[in-house]
């Protein structure tokens, strides 16, 4: 007893700290692509303003009429809207639904992504036969014409219906390549010498395939991401997702519904949110390009 | 005629060679520092001759053939030397060779075989087509001449012909291949034909039929030829002279016999012994220990020392040079004269 | 249809060491991979103690899994680019409860590595493949097949990818491996005079052309006297690292240069297309028998080797 | 381990199994575009008339409310809307649906009834395809000619230059970049014409071989097609950089080089042509969101093409015509997939023999 109680604080001070360390390596690894690692920054700030800043930021909802469309000022960051309300804390407040139904999105493509691409790739034959197919179908199927069409038929009234529609589409990109990795990587002679030891099938997907083709899966949860920012804001823009919440997505399809677009004061107004989004997009898409050095075993041991 | 003893001194007497390397040295950039990937390497090539680069890899001999023909990737610098090339009373320079005339120069001059004869080829145009280009792009326009000397070439190299040119690449084996890219070689009558591991990852009965054909086309056509392999055993079906190559540098070069029969520096004496034959009985073989140097960061004095077993506290401390052990053979190592193959 | 392997009949006696000689696209490396059970055989069967193993219940078959190993080619790819050298080896250990805990694992390694000739082991442990030179890797390659204490090895061209001055230390730590663990070995090879050196005192040669084997016997006879046209073709192919030799050594003409599609297998002996030897209406028209030769094994050609 | 045998008793045939279907490329991709086809079809029928609270029975729901007629009056009114027979079995509905989809028979419009809603897909989709089809020409060309370009002069400012657009404009959403030049070039700077682009042609323009005609078309195309241009010549440019790299360092043209060929041949047959492989692969991906996207830009653009017209549909539930649109739009891929296949095969002899995969 005396031993365990002994030992069991240390063993777990010891995987905490190998932890720090190893995340420690991770960001000095992310600092090898200078551009990368400032995507990456971004996508953390953004993150934190979203998550964070809505605590310290108050939302503005007093109509104002006599304060519309106001340019940037010391009280106002961003100016006002067109009821004359604070752009600035609907940009803080804005941003939190955006990113969470792109995430949930991209966690259910990214999972059926990798478990059936994998299926597809180990079992082969008729469920990897049928598995293509599929995919090949949904990928002819012009996706955002189809929820479009989807839109008027159901009613997608809740952030997670959305989610969860935008993943079951979007995984077949994504299951392609992991599929075309998985099958090369079930070829190399360690996974064969890890079959000829008889360490089983959980061991080889998990241990041999799955580690050697993490940059892959990474990479395809940033991109599946901004799949779903994209197809997520365009609905919403569209009028076909009726959210009134705050929404970076609901301030620019008020914005362009009342024809805020076409009046030259209301620039702040309509630039806040596609600066906004469009900056999220492209800060996830950079950091993509630190991903690679992470996951690269070369990099990480030359450390 | 007694050759010098000075081995650079004994390269320059050989003006009317095909090509001279005078002091050549080329580096790399990597990340982790410069590569000396060749290191002050002086060769001639008489016309008409065949010598043999051996080394293994990361010994250079790609690098310096690579540089010969200037087809080095960017990260390289030759960093130093003169490479001169002589045909007919004409000289030229291949190092300051630009634009037109490097390209004139290439393959119609030197054509160099590469290692991957299985990529060698575009795979996309059909192995006519790429023949063509070749003889365009050195100012043949008769497309019919073209063909008809294609059809003797490939019918040489005992290919059928008919059928190989109008073919993909992917149609046609590895050895396929290789035989279609040596007759590619000889589209030109070039002086000089590099091959680079000409054989490698060709099957036995192949390799046999690449030698031989090799061989044959060479006294049939006399071509200069400089070939660079790992394998000693194509050097002694092949060559006339062999260097060996150690960490960037030629460590011993003499006539075929000689190096086989009299190997006098401890790298050269280590890889004969360490290659079975398959004929006779049964030999001991011996490996060299340790493993081949890291290019960045050289070992001081003679590079071969950690593995050497005659390594001295001298051979810690200065890197010998090539010196003269008997006509035309020379070794750079400071005990040559333990050397004794019969030990 | 690809027949990669037909009718193939060997027997291998514990402690033997077989070289398995031939070409690319002969069907050796097949073999290798249907007798570590890494594919099945479609017909016919592969016996081990006796005992089929498609007919072997889970844990005879377990048993056999784990008894028979394999050491690739190629040493860049043979090794898991995203795990230590020590995970490597500690897996199987653990996985199969060979050990009692990580520590014994990790002892265990060590002394795998030690018997590799990997010293000191400690150094190496917590290395990865990349860090480490091709002939190292295909060190921890065999050191990884020895974890479970297998009584067969399959080595699939094991040194060809390694330089030429560390192909001869490897040979002779599998050797050695033979001697202290009893180890049989199939010895898979393109190459005649790696399989004469490491298989030249008292191991067999079998020589396979196209998913047949042509000939087979004690070494030492295959390569002093070899009786079927095709190992004869291939020995006197091999290039010789002795200008001598080379110079002096007697070729075979071969009919044809290049080696027929699996596609599309000639009638009758599959190398007579190729063979100086050929006798219409022998050769081209049944596939011939594996007959005993003189001096022993066996040879499956009805022209030289005639019945007395 | 006494007794430990090995052996290999008479394996006969080791068999691995050779689809000869897969031999004929052509083929192959024609029947794969056919199957895609029929579960579109499929797909579309079991949305429309199966799944629950589908269109049929919500119209069917409202003409009862509003016109106070029959349910089965109502039922009647709808089967001739959607052209399909409501009441025989599903399984019959199902042949008929596909039938006239083959002859091209979609329904007439709900709110225009008695316009066969294959009228109006015949006079919007010209443009669309017009729109798209010039935007996809020049981006998939300049992407070509830029990546190679970018390439070439690795690590320069050229380089530089072109890799910070193409990474912008991949990454901002296509319909942000319209909305941005709108607001800049339109509102703020005043120097495009807003009110005169919208729309297909100017009033008084009618299609004819005129140059009048096809200076109109290109003048309200231009927003939706430099939008296209804008953003998928930066993917197109992006794929074709890498995939250019990676064919500089292939054998073949090194070769080429020591061949002596002459800069230009290289650039073009060797290089060129092998590196444009990866962008007929990731082709199929791109035009289903081209295609879709049309949706976006077209509203944004307001330009009537055939996407415009279906977020009409939808926010005026006209399920016919709906229906009727997201049939073609999804042929439209699916047939744009089989071009490029054929394209791909012409271009890569190698994929023309052995299997698909």
């Amino acid at each position: 007893m005396e031993t365990i109680t002994l030992s069991a604080p240390k063993h777990i001070w010891n995987s905490i700290s190998n932890l720090i360390r190893s995340l420690w390596i991770t960001l000095k690894l992310m600092t090898y692509n200078k551009v990368g690692f400032l995507g990456f920054l971004l996508v953390v700030a953004l993150i934190l303003f979203s998550t964070v800043g809505p605590y310290f930021v108050k939302l503005d909802t007093t109509v104002k009429v006599d304060q519309i469309y106001m340019t940037p000022s010391a009280q106002h960051w961003l100016g006002t809207d067109h009821q004359g309300r604070d752009v600035f804390s609907q940009i803080v407040h804005g941003g939190y639904e955006v990113l969470e139904v792109g995430l949930t999105a991209a966690t259910i493509a990214v999972v059926i992504a990798v478990t059936f691409g994998v299926l597809a790739a180990f079992v082969g034959s008729w469920v990897d036969d049928t598995i293509l197919a599929i995919t090949d179908f949904i990928i002819a199927v012009p996706q955002f014409a189809f929820l479009t069409v989807l839109a008027a038929i159901i009613h997608i009234n809740s952030m997670l219906l959305l989610a969860a529609i935008l993943g079951l589409l979007n995984w077949p990109a994504l299951l392609r390549t992991i599929r075309a990795q998985a099958l090369s990587l079930k070829e190399r002679e360690f996974v064969e010498a890890a079959r000829a030891l008889d360490l089983g099938t959980p061991h080889i997907i998990f241990r041999e395939i799955v580690p050697n083709m993490m940059s892959y899966i990474v990479i395809s949860f940033s991109l599946a991401t901004t799949y779903a920012i994209y197809q997520q804001v365009g609905l919403i823009l569209l009028g076909l997702v009726p959210f009134s919440g705050n929404n970076w997505g609901v301030m620019l399809s008020k914005a362009w519904v009342r024809g805020a677009i076409f009046y030259k004061g209301s620039f702040w107004y309509i630039m806040s949110p596609v600066i906004a989004i469009a900056l999220l997009q492209l800060a996830i898409v950079t950091t993509n390009r630190s991903i690679e050095q992470v996951y690269n075993p070369r990099l990480r041991t030359d450390m | 005629m007694t050759t010098p003893a000075n081995y650079q001194d004994y390269v320059a007497t050989h003006e009317q060679a095909a090509l001279r390397l005078k002091d050549i040295s080329i580096n790399y950039k990597a990340k982790r520092g410069i590569v000396h990937a060749v290191r002050n390497i002086s060769l001639h090539l008489n016309a008409g001759e065949s010598l043999a680069l051996i080394g293994e890899s990361g010994s250079g001999k790609s690098t310096l053939a690579l540089g010969i023909v200037r087809l080095l990737v960017k990260s390289a610098e030759i960093s130093s030397g003169k490479v001169i090339y002589q045909r007919d009373g004409k000289t030229m320079e291949v190092l300051s060779l630009q634009g037109d005339a490097l390209r004139r120069f290439r393959w119609a001059e030197t054509a160099m075989v590469f290692q991957a004869a299985l990529n060698a080829f575009n795979p996309v145009l059909r192995i006519w087509q790429q023949i063509w280009d070749t003889a365009k792009a050195h100012g043949w326009r008769d497309k019919k001449a073209v063909r008809k000397k294609a059809m003797e070439l490939l019918d040489l190299v005992q290919l059928d012909a008919e059928r190989v040119i109008d073919l993909y690449p992917h149609e046609l084996s590895g050895g396929m291949r290789q035989r279609v890219l040596i007759a590619l070689a000889l589209m030109l009558d070039p002086q000089v034909i590099i091959l680079d591991e000409p054989t490698t990852a060709l099957d036995i009965l192949t390799q046999r039929t690449i030698i031989n054909l090799l061989r044959d086309l060479k006294a049939a056509r006399n071509f200069t030829m400089l070939f660079i392999s790992h394998n000693l055993a194509i050097a002694a079906e092949l060559a006339n002279r062999i260097a060996t190559m150690y960490a960037g540098t030629i460590v011993e070069i003499g006539p075929t016999d000689e190096i086989f029969y009299h190997p006098r520096h401890p790298y050269t004496l280590g890889l004969i012994r360490a290659v079975p034959t398959v004929t006779g009985g049964f030999e001991k073989l011996e490996s060299i220990p340790g493993s081949p140097p890291d290019l960045i960061d050289l070992p001081t004095g003679c590079k071969f020392h950690p593995r050497c077993a005659f390594a001295t506290e001298r051979c810690r401390l200065e890197e010998p040079v090539l010196e003269k052990i008997d006509e035309d053979h020379y070794a750079a190592c400071w005990h040559w004269r333990s050397v004794n193959p019969k030990l | 249809m690809i027949t990669a392997v037909d009718s193939v009949s060997i027997s291998i006696m514990p402690g033997d060491i077989v070289c398995l000689v031939g070409e690319s696209g002969c069907g050796k490396s097949t073999m290798g991979y249907m007798i570590a059970g890494l594919l099945p055989a479609s017909d016919g069967q592969v016996l081990f103690k006796g005992k089929d193993i498609s007919q072997m219940n889970k844990e005879e078959y377990r048993h056999y899994r784990h008894n028979v190993q394999i050491v690739h080619q190629d040493p860049y790819a043979s090794l898991n680019p995203t795990q230590l050298v020590e995970q490597m080896l500690m897996t199987p250990l653990l996985h199969h409860r060979r050990v009692k805990n990580r520590a014994e694992a990790r002892a265990k390694a060590a002394e795998l590595l030690h018997i590799v000739g990997l010293t000191p082991p400690a150094d190496f442990l917590v290395k990865y493949p990349h860090q480490l030179s091709g002939g190292q890797r295909q060190r921890v390659s065999v050191a990884r097949a020895l974890t479970l204490e297998p009584s067969f090895i399959v080595a699939d061209e094991a040194v060809s990818m390694v330089d030429v001055s560390l192909r001869v230390s490897i040979l002779s730590m599998l050797t050695h491996l033979r001697e202290i663990f009893h180890v049989t070995f199939l010895f898979i090879t393109h190459d005649l005079a790696l399989a004469k050196y490491f298989a030249w005192e008292e191991g067999r040669i079998i020589v396979m052309y196209l998913g047949r084997v042509v000939e087979e016997g004690p070494t030492q006879r295959v390569i002093q006297n070899p009786r079927h046209p095709y190992t004869q073709a291939l020995l006197y192919a091999v290039p010789e690292a002795d200008p001598e030799i080379a110079r002096t050594k007697k070729h075979i003409e071969l009919r044809e240069a290049d080696i027929p599609s699996l596609l599309n297998l000639p009638s009758g002996c599959s190398f007579h297309p190729r063979c100086p030897f050929f006798q219409p209406g022998v050769c081209d028209v049944s596939v011939p028998e594996l007959v005993p030769a003189e001096g022993g094994g066996r040879v499956a050609c009805p022209v030289l080797n005639k019945a007395p | 381990m006494g007794e430990s045998t090995v052996s290999q008793v008479p394996i006969n045939k080791i068999r691995r199994r050779w689809k000869v279907i897969s031999h004929d490329y052509i083929l192959r991709k024609f029947i794969r575009s056919l199957f895609i086809v029929w579960a579109a079809i499929t797909a579309t029928f079991v949305l429309i008339h199966m799944m629950p609270s589908n269109p049929i029975e919500l119209y069917v729901n409202q003409l009862v409310m509003q016109q106070g007629i029959t349910y089965e009056e109502a039922k009647d009114q709808a089967a001739t809307l959607f052209s399909i027979d409501l009441k025989k079995p599903m399984s019959l509905q199902y042949i008929e649906f596909l039938q006239k989809v083959i002859k091209g028979d979609f329904g007439t419009s709900v709110l225009s009834p008695g316009t066969p809603v294959a009228d109006i897909i015949k006079e919007y989709l010209p443009w669309t395809v017009f729109s798209i089809g010039t935007g996809l020409l020049i981006s998939f060309t300049l992407g070509i000619l830029l990546g190679m370009l970018a390439a070439y002069r690795r690590d320069t400012v050229v380089d530089q230059l072109l890799t910070l657009y193409a990474s912008i404009f991949s990454a901002v959403p296509n319909y942000l970049v319209a909305i941005i030049i709108l607001v800049l070039f339109g509102v703020q700077w005043g120097v495009m014409p807003i009110a005169k682009l919208r729309g297909v042609l100017s009033p008084g323009v009618k299609p004819a071989l005129s140059w009048v005609f096809v200076k109109d078309a290109l003048f309200h195309g231009s927003f939706p097609i430099i939008v296209i241009v804008l953003t998928w010549t930066a993917s197109w440019l992006l794929i074709m950089r890498s995939s250019t790299w990676s064919t500089l360092e292939e054998d073949y043209v090194n070769v080429a080089r020591a061949k002596g060929l002459t800069d230009g041949r290289i650039m073009t047959a060797y290089v060129g042509r092998n590196a444009t492989l990866p962008l007929f692969a990731r082709f199929a991906l791109a035009i289903g969101l081209i295609v879709g996207g049309s949706v976006l830009i077209e509203q944004i653009t307001q330009y009537r093409g055939v996407g415009y017209t279906l977020l009409q549909a939808v926010n005026r539930r006209d399920y016919s015509l709906m229906q009727g649109i997201f049939l073609i739009l999804t042929f439209s891929v699916i047939f744009a997939n089989f071009f490029a296949d054929l394209l791909y095969g012409w271009i890569d002899p190698r994929i023309k023999v052995g299997n698909n995969k």
